[in-house]
């Protein structure tokens, strides 16, 4: 339990996938203009983000490691990941339209979101039980849920702002991200004895 | 009636309260802590105020005159960030220091987004976020009292750990709470001095120009859990932690900044007990000492949230009807 | 402990100059103006023509429309033209001249009654109101039968707004003091008119001599009760009111109907009063002339249509230069550009005030400050308004509740930035307005 | 090593095959009809959100297109080319177009102009109009305070020494300008069309000479001197019928007032304007 | 957005006219199987699809095999240089290395055993802390006595000039020597085993003295493993 | 996804002109990272020093311009139902190739990108171009768009790497620039620092580009 829930504060914390790893930043720049989107993209990437780390971490177990085919982790995972964000989205499309209409937009974008695969790489580098992997998976979207559903927040305000025309559109959402990270960085170096 | 008369809607008459005047209460309010740590640190804290409200000011001044903006340096509130920059800095900081600090507060926090009112953190704090972050090694070495306006801090001063570093490196801290209480120990310029730091937290209360919220609920927050968490002598810890670090300088002025705190009374006291919240957080099990400035940057993030769920219930309106 | 709503602010009142002064009647000019417009609605048509002579109380323009008020002549005399002229609004509107012979001819439209007659039923009291001109003088100007005729049936309490709480302003406060038995007698024939066993005077705690002097009228008099309020802007706001007096709250988008309530103001129930004694349409109304910049301050009783220059120069002229000029209060008045413009019905009062209290700023800019959303009676958040309103997001400002906004400017009061929130408001509500009728 | 490479062969392959059966399955599963056209004519529209078409964005008017078969030339910005190739998708004839652009009905500059009063207030022309409707003498003129200004998402007008100005190689004929002027001075007429009257004063003549040094005061000159009927003054003010306007520049020549400008050349007053030594920081964008 | 267009031009096109060339009628002579192949390729759009797929899988995986085949000495060697460069400078004269295979402590990732000829020299612990700025990977290096030998960090995310000061040479060099479970202190106690810690770096030091101890007690257990 | 200018049909891409043109596009007007926004991860986590941004960017340039190639070549083969997996394999095994040789030839480097180098599978630079470029396009042209948007790519981070080698350690491929006394701003190293830099060159290439149409009307 005590590993389990050192793993949701360092994977939300203080290694938030976006503030601190860079990992997943196009959808977070992308799709954060208004909170609604930001939350709709944020439990997309949670979900899959949760279901492919368990997708993965039994890939790499089943099939890489009793071959020593470790060095095909990458493209083993991104093929997963690939077909299974495609197929969800063609299941959302077809079972729960509604559900498809606020989530599945943004289902396309996770296959090329670096968030996805580096939360499998990292399972498999740090060597994480199948459970720590799904709670490293869980946890570390729900950083990057909490990132983005803030961040969304600051941009509905800044949209409201006077910015200097070069700095309009990516360079003030670059800033104000880079003052987010700013903030996030209180988290360093956290360490919770129990 | 020679002169044309003027034409504005309605109404015709305003209060006389400005944002100028707000802004030179909190400079009166800052200037007993100021004066005293003077007699702290010696004069060199005078000279880093100064030079950290000078290039706040002039690069106010000089962003809006370069973007053809409207200047309004007179209003003050550049000054404050200024002052406000310069108490968060341990004495011993380099003078090119306040002047980085302050272009990162006023043209990149600050006036990218417009000016004031239109920050979305407070630019004095990520300032001071940005500098810790820049150069550790200047901003975490804090020199020990010198009881003296006029000893020269050089290069040679007594460095000292602050309370709350002694705390967090599992110590006791050698200073008692009077000393605490009155300021009698390192930590930043203007941090130290829990009781004139309070006095001018008074002094706006009775201008009106901070509300008892935020101050109250954040201190309420840390003395509550550092109670709770206290130990053997859960008063001491308690008093200890509410006198220590930042606290009083971030709880009365930093986290009632207008601009990055809500404005509404109960999303101020969740502000504040927020504050609290991560304040404890960070010092208890954070890699930092204090956690204060991050505490009140993050909860800077939150406020848009904040102000959005706790709108007032509409004159007429449904319950809690948006 | 007087009543009182949430919100709302403590403006610096300065009543005094004018409220231990008792009513002046002016003496009416030589020409006098009367707009077709002194009400909200549609415009009336003038039913006289260049060169026809017209006595005091004569009806000069009237209307079919459903929603407006009919004008009388406030003078004996001559029509010498019929164009437009300025309007105390600042727009040039059609308006009849009339130059006076001084002789107060009089031809009232109505008869005159004693008290011995048996006071008007419904019918008759709509009727009257409708003969005598008589509108909101609480400065909407809402035709007054209108409201009347809608209200009838459908309410339980009556108000009686004496709340004035417009700083300055001292007209009602003065008619109180003065005629508290006009105000009585009008606040009767309604009561009998709407059904209902009570009326309540609602007066702010700031006025007490009037207090008194309505008390002592309805010692014995059961059906008339007066309520006591905390003197605080925007008490005498309808909604305000009612909240204060029966806790009520008008849902949102609704009228005050709708919550069982009907509000007039203490001057229009006196001309009813008047119309119903005397047969005297509204000819004429007390305005207060004060303000820094004003010499002399004066309570007068004006003849409508009597321009402002003649009013000032009565009150003797300006001490010093005026920055602005202004028709009703200081709060929610309508600034003049010109003293052209005339006293119209709804002329509470005219004020000449100066820099040191218009304060206003340079570059404007919210400094998020909050104190606009403790001030406002409406609870709503006047600094985010103002930020969708900039941005043009009509939508988001609806859903924060800007067509609830009163336009009481409470919230540019209070402004430490110095902000044109209500400015920003009107212009906001006048789109979104026409966005509803065009979807409609 | 030859049994790794076989073992990634198969197990990858493998993977591979199960996983295009599974995508081939769930497509087939899970089909969906829907329209593309939509999608299609949305990536032809401009993308600017305009609203000029009269629908709230592009993909909202590539919906109406498709399903209330609205017509396929209401893009102002996108112009015939889109209109074309909208036709193209929808498989119809495209209608044919006028490129139009916005044009201000005033003359009445800061020099040329009187006020009645100081405003102070909020800078924006619809609030100024409700306060004494603007602070210049002739009611008719531009408040200029620039909603217009603000509304134009195209960068085509500019406030130049307080009247609104159109640039109309930039102007993209979106009409938003026109619909945010509370005076109701901007109007879209034809792009090939030269000349425009550029005074929205009903004012008496005299009434308008004494107030403005170029408005319009219903001479009837230009009136008399159009060969083809295209100007009529009524209301004390002269407009042109576009449809019958050849565009020879009679008109022009003959008013008194020079408010008949040649679209093409900034307007006199700007050009008067222009001329004062220092006269005026921002000039007009050129046109050519 | 453009891919969706992409996708309706390819959807209409049907298969037959995509591929013309594969539309040759079917000679004589070939059999009713190979037929009835083609016409379920044709067919059906699931196989052909994943045939697909597979197919390129097939190949990506085949030529990755290779790049691997070619690739893993070298990658192997770098990561063996690299360790044994660290032992080798602790244990001059070590000709032999061999990975000691027990249960090993979170901490460690693995252990071998250093030897001269037959004589055990010590061990090399592979071991990792979290620091200030995350995971620092070090090898540890401790003589047969259970004594460290030498500390060498091999991956090190700290603040620079700061967290890095803590793993500094003559920081690391304090551990030499010492042995049992190593505490690390702000102010000195005069312990035995203890280590000063680096001011303002106290996370980072902290760290390392984890890692160092985590060695240690895996040595402890190879120790009792060996005997 | 922005449309492609040079991605004509009928234009002849063997001409000089034609050629530089659509280098000049890839590395200056669309830009990848700095005018489409693309592959904002690597470009931030990898340009704390140049030596760093220099090896992701040829990394990036290199699988760019062979899966552009492959996709190009199999373009008419893939159905579009199993497109975005089948580019991934192709993509993916170009990434795992390049990540093994430089582990096994360029150890220093491969260990100080770390995970970076497998994440270029989901650098959106490269699926867009496969989308946008190579799926519709033949061959050579698709080869010479990979090498010009790999180019655009490696520019940019030079030039970010470049700004915070220097602001954040004082060095320039690690050497020291000024002199003892400067103390470096270690902030520009870390992930503040990214994100200040990348939008503040975003910013200034705004401004050109804008100053740049300003002139053009003006
Ligand atoms: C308003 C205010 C907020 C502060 N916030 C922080 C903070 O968030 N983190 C921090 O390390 N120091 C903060 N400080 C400075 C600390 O009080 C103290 O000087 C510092 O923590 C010394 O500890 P160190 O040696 O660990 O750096 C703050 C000071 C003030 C006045
Ligand atoms: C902000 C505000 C303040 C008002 N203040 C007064 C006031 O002081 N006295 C008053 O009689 N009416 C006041 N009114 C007008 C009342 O709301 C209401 O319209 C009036 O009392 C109805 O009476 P009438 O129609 O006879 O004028 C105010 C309205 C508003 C919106
Ligand atoms: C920007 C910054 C970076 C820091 N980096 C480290 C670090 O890498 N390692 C570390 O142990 N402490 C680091 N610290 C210091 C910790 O915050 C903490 O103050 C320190 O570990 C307390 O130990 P001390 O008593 O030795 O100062 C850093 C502080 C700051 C402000
Ligand atoms: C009560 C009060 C507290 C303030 N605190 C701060 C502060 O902590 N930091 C700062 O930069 N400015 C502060 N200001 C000044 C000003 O509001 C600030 O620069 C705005 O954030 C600018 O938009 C303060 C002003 C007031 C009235
Ligand atoms: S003017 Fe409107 S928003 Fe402002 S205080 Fe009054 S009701 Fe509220
Ligand atoms: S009172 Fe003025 S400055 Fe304060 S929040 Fe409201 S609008 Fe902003
Ligand atoms: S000038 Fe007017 S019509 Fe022309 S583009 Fe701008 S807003 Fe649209
Ligand atoms: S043209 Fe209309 S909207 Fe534009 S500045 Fe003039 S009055 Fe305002
Ligand atoms: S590069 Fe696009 S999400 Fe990381």
């Amino acid at each position: 339990m005590a590993e389990i829930f050192m793993i949701a504060i360092n994977a939300m914390l203080i290694e938030n996938f976006v503030l601190v790893k860079f990992l997943g930043i196009c959808p977070f720049l992308g799709v954060s203009k208004k909170t609604g989107t930001a939350v709709g993209m944020g439990l997309a990437v949670t979900f899959t983000m949760t279901l492919s780390s368990a997708l993965t971490w039994a890939v790499n177990r089943f099939i890489l490691q009793p071959f020593h085919l470790g060095y095909l982790q990458t493209i083993a995972f991104i093929l997963v990941i690939a077909a299974l964000v495609q197929f969800v989205e063609m299941a959302l499309r077809r079972l729960m339209p509604a559900l498809y209409q606020s989530l599945g937009i943004y289902l396309p974008l996770i296959t090329t979101n670096c968030a996805v695969l580096g939360a499998a790489l990292l399972n498999i580098q740090r060597g994480y039980n199948f459970i720590e992997s799904v709670a490293f998976g869980f946890f570390a979207a729900l950083g990057f849920l909490l990132a983005i559903v803030i961040f969304s927040g600051v941009r509905e305000r800044i949209e409201l702002c006077d910015i200097p025309r070069p700095f309009q559109g990516f360079p003030i959402a670059l800033i104000s991200a880079a003052l987010l990270s700013l903030a996030f960085f209180g988290f360093q170096g956290l360490k919770i004895n129990l | 009636m020679e002169q044309k008369l003027t034409v504005t809607s309605a109404p015709h008459v305003r209060h006389p309260d400005s944002t100028r005047g707000i802004m030179v209460d909190v400079l009166i309010a800052l200037t007993p802590a100021l004066i005293f740590s003077v007699y702290l640190f010696g004069l060199r804290a005078l000279g880093l105020v100064a030079v950290s409200v000078t290039s706040c000011v002039l690069f106010e001044y000089l962003y809006r005159k370069l973007l053809k903006k409207s200047n309004d340096i007179g209003d003050f509130s550049a000054a404050v960030t200024g002052l406000l920059l310069a108490l968060n800095l341990p004495v011993g900081v380099p003078y090119w220091l306040p002047v980085i600090g302050a272009f990162f507060a006023i043209v990149v926090v600050k006036q990218l987004y417009g000016g004031i009112g239109r920050n979305f953190v407070n630019p004095a704090l990520a300032a001071r976020v940005f500098l810790m972050l820049s150069w550790p090694s200047l901003m975490s070495s804090f020199v020990h009292p010198v009881f003296s306006p006029f000893a020269h801090i050089g290069a040679d001063a007594v460095s000292s750990a602050t309370p709350l570093a002694v705390l967090k490196a599992g110590g006791t801290p050698d200073v008692t709470l009077f000393e605490l209480l009155l300021g009698h120990y390192a930590g930043c310029i203007g941090e130290t001095s829990a009781v004139l730091l309070m006095a001018g937290g008074l002094y706006l209360l009775y201008r009106r120009v901070i509300s008892w919220q935020i101050p109250v609920s954040f201190l309420g927050t840390v003395a509550l859990i550092s109670f709770l968490t206290g130990g053997a002598d859960p008063v001491n810890a308690m008093l200890t932690q509410l006198l220590s670090g930042g606290l009083m300088l971030g709880a009365i002025f930093m986290a009632t900044d207008y601009t990055t705190s809500p404005c509404t009374g109960v999303g101020k006291l969740i502000f504040g007990v927020g504050c609290g919240l991560i304040t404890v957080f960070i010092r208890r099990f954070g890699g930092y000492a204090e956690g204060v400035s991050f505490a009140i940057l993050l909860m800077n993030l939150m406020v848009w949230f904040i102000d959005k769920y706790t709108r007032p219930r509409k004159f007429g309106g449904a319950a809690h009807g948006k | 402990m007087a009543d009182t709503f949430r919100g709302g602010i403590h403006p610096e009142y300065r009543k005094d100059a004018t409220s231990g002064l008792s009513i002046e009647i002016l003496p009416p000019p030589a020409r006098l103006y009367f707009p077709v417009l002194q009400h909200i609605g549609a415009p009336c048509e003038p039913v006289c023509k260049v060169g026809d002579r017209v006595a005091v109380g004569q009806c000069i323009a009237d209307s079919d429309a459903p929603v407006s008020s009919r004008i009388h002549s406030s003078v004996s005399g001559r029509v010498v033209s019929i164009e437009p002229h300025l309007h105390p609004n600042g727009q040039r509107v059609l308006t009849i001249v009339v130059e006076n012979d001084f002789e107060d001819r009089e031809r009232f439209p109505l008869p005159p009654h004693t008290d011995s007659d048996p006071l008007p039923d419904a019918r008759q009291t709509i009727e009257l109101m409708h003969a005598a001109g008589i509108v909101g003088m609480g400065g909407a100007g809402f035709p007054a039968h209108v409201k009347l005729s809608s209200a009838a049936g459908k309410v339980d309490t009556l108000l009686i707004n004496g709340a004035e709480c417009e700083p300055y302003l001292t007209s009602d406060h003065r008619l109180m003091l003065e005629h508290p038995e006009l105000i009585i007698g009008g606040a009767q024939i309604l009561r009998r008119c709407l059904g209902l066993s009570r009326a309540t005077i609602c007066v702010e705690d700031n006025k007490k001599d009037a207090i008194a002097a309505l008390h002592n009228l309805v010692v014995s008099d059961h059906s008339i009760q007066i309520a006591v309020l905390k003197t605080k802007y925007p008490q005498g706001g309808e909604k305000q009111i009612i909240k204060a007096v029966t806790g009520r709250e008008v849902p949102s988008g609704k009228l005050p109907v709708d919550a069982g309530c009907v509000v007039f103001n203490v001057d229009s129930v006196a001309s009813l009063c008047r119309a119903w004694r005397f047969g005297q349409p509204v000819v004429s109304r007390i305005v207060t002339v004060a303000g820094p910049a004003i010499a002399k301050p004066s309570m007068f009783s004006v003849r409508i249509g009597t321009p402002f220059s003649h009013v000032i120069e009565q009150a003797g002229g300006f001490r010093k230069d005026p920055v602005k000029v202004i028709m009703g209060g200081p709060m929610m008045g309508i600034p003049q550009y010109s003293l052209d413009a005339p006293v119209i019905k709804t002329t509470s009062g005219i004020l000449g005030i100066t820099r040191r209290e218009t304060r206003e700023a340079d570059h404007p800019s919210c400094i998020h400050c909050g104190r606009c959303v403790r001030a406002c009676p409406m609870h709503l958040m006047p600094n985010y308004l103002a930020l969708y309103a900039a941005a043009d997001r009509l939508d988001e400002c609806e859903r924060l509740g800007i067509m609830d906004c009163i336009e009481c400017g409470s919230c540019s009061y209070v402004c430490p930035g110095r902000m044109h929130l209500v400015a920003q408001f009107k212009v906001k509500k006048n789109l979104i307005a026409e966005r509803r009728r065009a979807g409609r | 090593m030859f049994l790794n490479i076989v073992a990634a062969c198969l197990s990858l392959g493998l993977c591979g095959l199960a996983l295009g059966a599974l995508l081939a399955g769930a497509s087939r599963l899970f089909a969906v009809k829907s329209d593309t056209r939509i999608d299609e004519i949305t990536a032809i529209l401009p993308g600017a959100n305009c609203g000029g078409c009269g629908y709230s964005g592009c993909q909202a008017y590539a919906a109406a297109v498709v399903k209330k078969g609205a017509k396929s030339s209401l893009c102002p910005v996108g112009g015939d080319e889109a209109a074309a190739k909208i036709a193209a998708v929808m498989g119809v004839e495209p209608e044919q177009t006028t490129r139009l652009c916005a044009y201000v009905k005033c003359s009445g500059c800061d020099s040329f102009t009187t006020k009645k009063y100081i405003y102070n207030g909020l800078r924006d022309c619809a609030a100024a109009m409700l306060v004494g409707g603007g602070d210049k003498d002739c009611a008719f003129a531009c408040v200029g305070f620039g909603n217009c200004v603000r509304q134009c998402k195209f960068g085509a007008i500019s406030l130049v020494d307080g009247v609104a100005f159109v640039d109309k190689v930039k102007c993209a004929a979106c009409g938003m300008c026109a619909a945010a002027c509370p005076k109701h001075l901007i109007e879209l007429i034809p792009y090939e069309n030269k000349f425009g009257v550029s005074c929205s004063s009903q004012n008496r003549g005299s009434l308008t000479r004494e107030v403005c040094e170029v408005g319009c005061i219903g001479c009837r000159l230009c009136e008399k001197v159009c060969e083809y009927g295209a100007i009529r003054v009524s209301d004390n003010l002269a407009a042109i019928d576009f449809s019958r306007c050849q565009n020879c520049g009679a008109c022009a020549e003959k008013c008194p007032r020079g408010i008949i400008q040649n679209l093409r050349s900034r307007t006199p007053a700007i050009q008067k304007k222009l001329s004062r030594p220092g006269g005026t920081t921002k000039q007009p964008a050129n046109i050519p | 957005m453009e891919n969706k267009t992409l996708e309706r031009v390819q959807a209409a096109s049907p298969a037959e006219v995509k591929h013309p060339r594969k539309r040759r009628p079917a000679r004589g002579g070939q059999t009713d199987a190979l037929g009835s192949l083609r016409a379920l390729w044709k067919r059906s759009e699931p196989l052909r699809l994943s045939c697909l797929l597979g197919g390129i899988t097939f190949v990506v995986a085949l030529l990755l095999g290779i790049v691997n085949a070619v690739t893993a000495g070298p990658i192997a060697q770098h990561a063996e240089q690299r360790k044994q460069a660290a032992l080798t400078e602790v244990f001059p004269e070590a000709d032999r290395f061999a990975v000691v295979d027990i249960d090993l402590p979170r901490s460690v990732s693995e252990i071998r055993s250093v030897y001269a000829g037959d004589e055990l020299l010590g061990y090399g612990v592979s071991a990792a802390a979290n620091g200030f700025g995350g995971e620092i990977e070090m090898l540890v290096s401790v003589d047969a006595q259970g004594q460290v030998a030498g500390v060498s960090v091999l991956k090190l995310s700290e603040t620079p000039g700061v967290g890095t000061n803590a793993a500094a040479e003559q920081q690391l060099a304090l551990y030499n020597g010492k042995s049992g479970t190593i505490i690390t202190e702000k102010i000195t106690h005069n312990q035995p085993n203890e280590v000063l810690a680096v001011s303002g770096a106290t996370i980072t030091s902290k760290a390392i003295t984890e890692g160092v101890n985590a060695a240690l007690e895996a040595v402890r257990l190879a120790g009792r493993e060996v005997s | 996804m922005r449309t492609e200018h040079t991605g004509k049909p009928g234009r002849k891409p063997s001409s000089n002109a034609a050629l530089l043109r659509q280098l000049a596009n890839g590395v200056i007007y669309e830009n990848p990272t700095l005018v489409q926004l693309l592959g904002m991860c690597p470009t931030l986590a990898t340009t704390t020093s140049i030596a760093n941004g220099l090896g992701m960017g040829l990394a990036a340039t290199a699988v760019l311009i062979c899966s552009n190639i492959v996709i190009s070549a199999l373009r008419r083969l893939i159905p579009s139902k199993i497109r975005i997996a089948a580019y991934v394999v192709i993509i993916a095994g170009f990434v795992t190739a390049v990540d093994l040789l430089l582990q096994a030839f360029l150890p220093g480097l491969s260990s100080s990108l770390g995970l970076f180098i497998p994440l270029i599978v989901v650098n959106c630079i490269i699926l867009a171009r496969a989308e946008a470029f190579a799926s519709k396009n033949p061959v050579g042209k698709s080869a010479v768009d990979g090498l010009a948007m790999g180019l655009g790519f490696t520019l940019a981070l030079v030039v970010l790497s470049a700004v915070r080698e220097l602001l954040g350690a004082g060095t320039l491929f690690g050497v020291h620039v000024f002199g003892e006394g400067f103390k470096p701003a270690l902030l520009m190293g870390l992930p503040p620092g990214g994100f200040l830099a990348l939008g503040g060159l975003i910013a200034l290439v705004q401004y050109l580009m804008q100053r740049k149409g300003a002139r053009k009307h003006g």
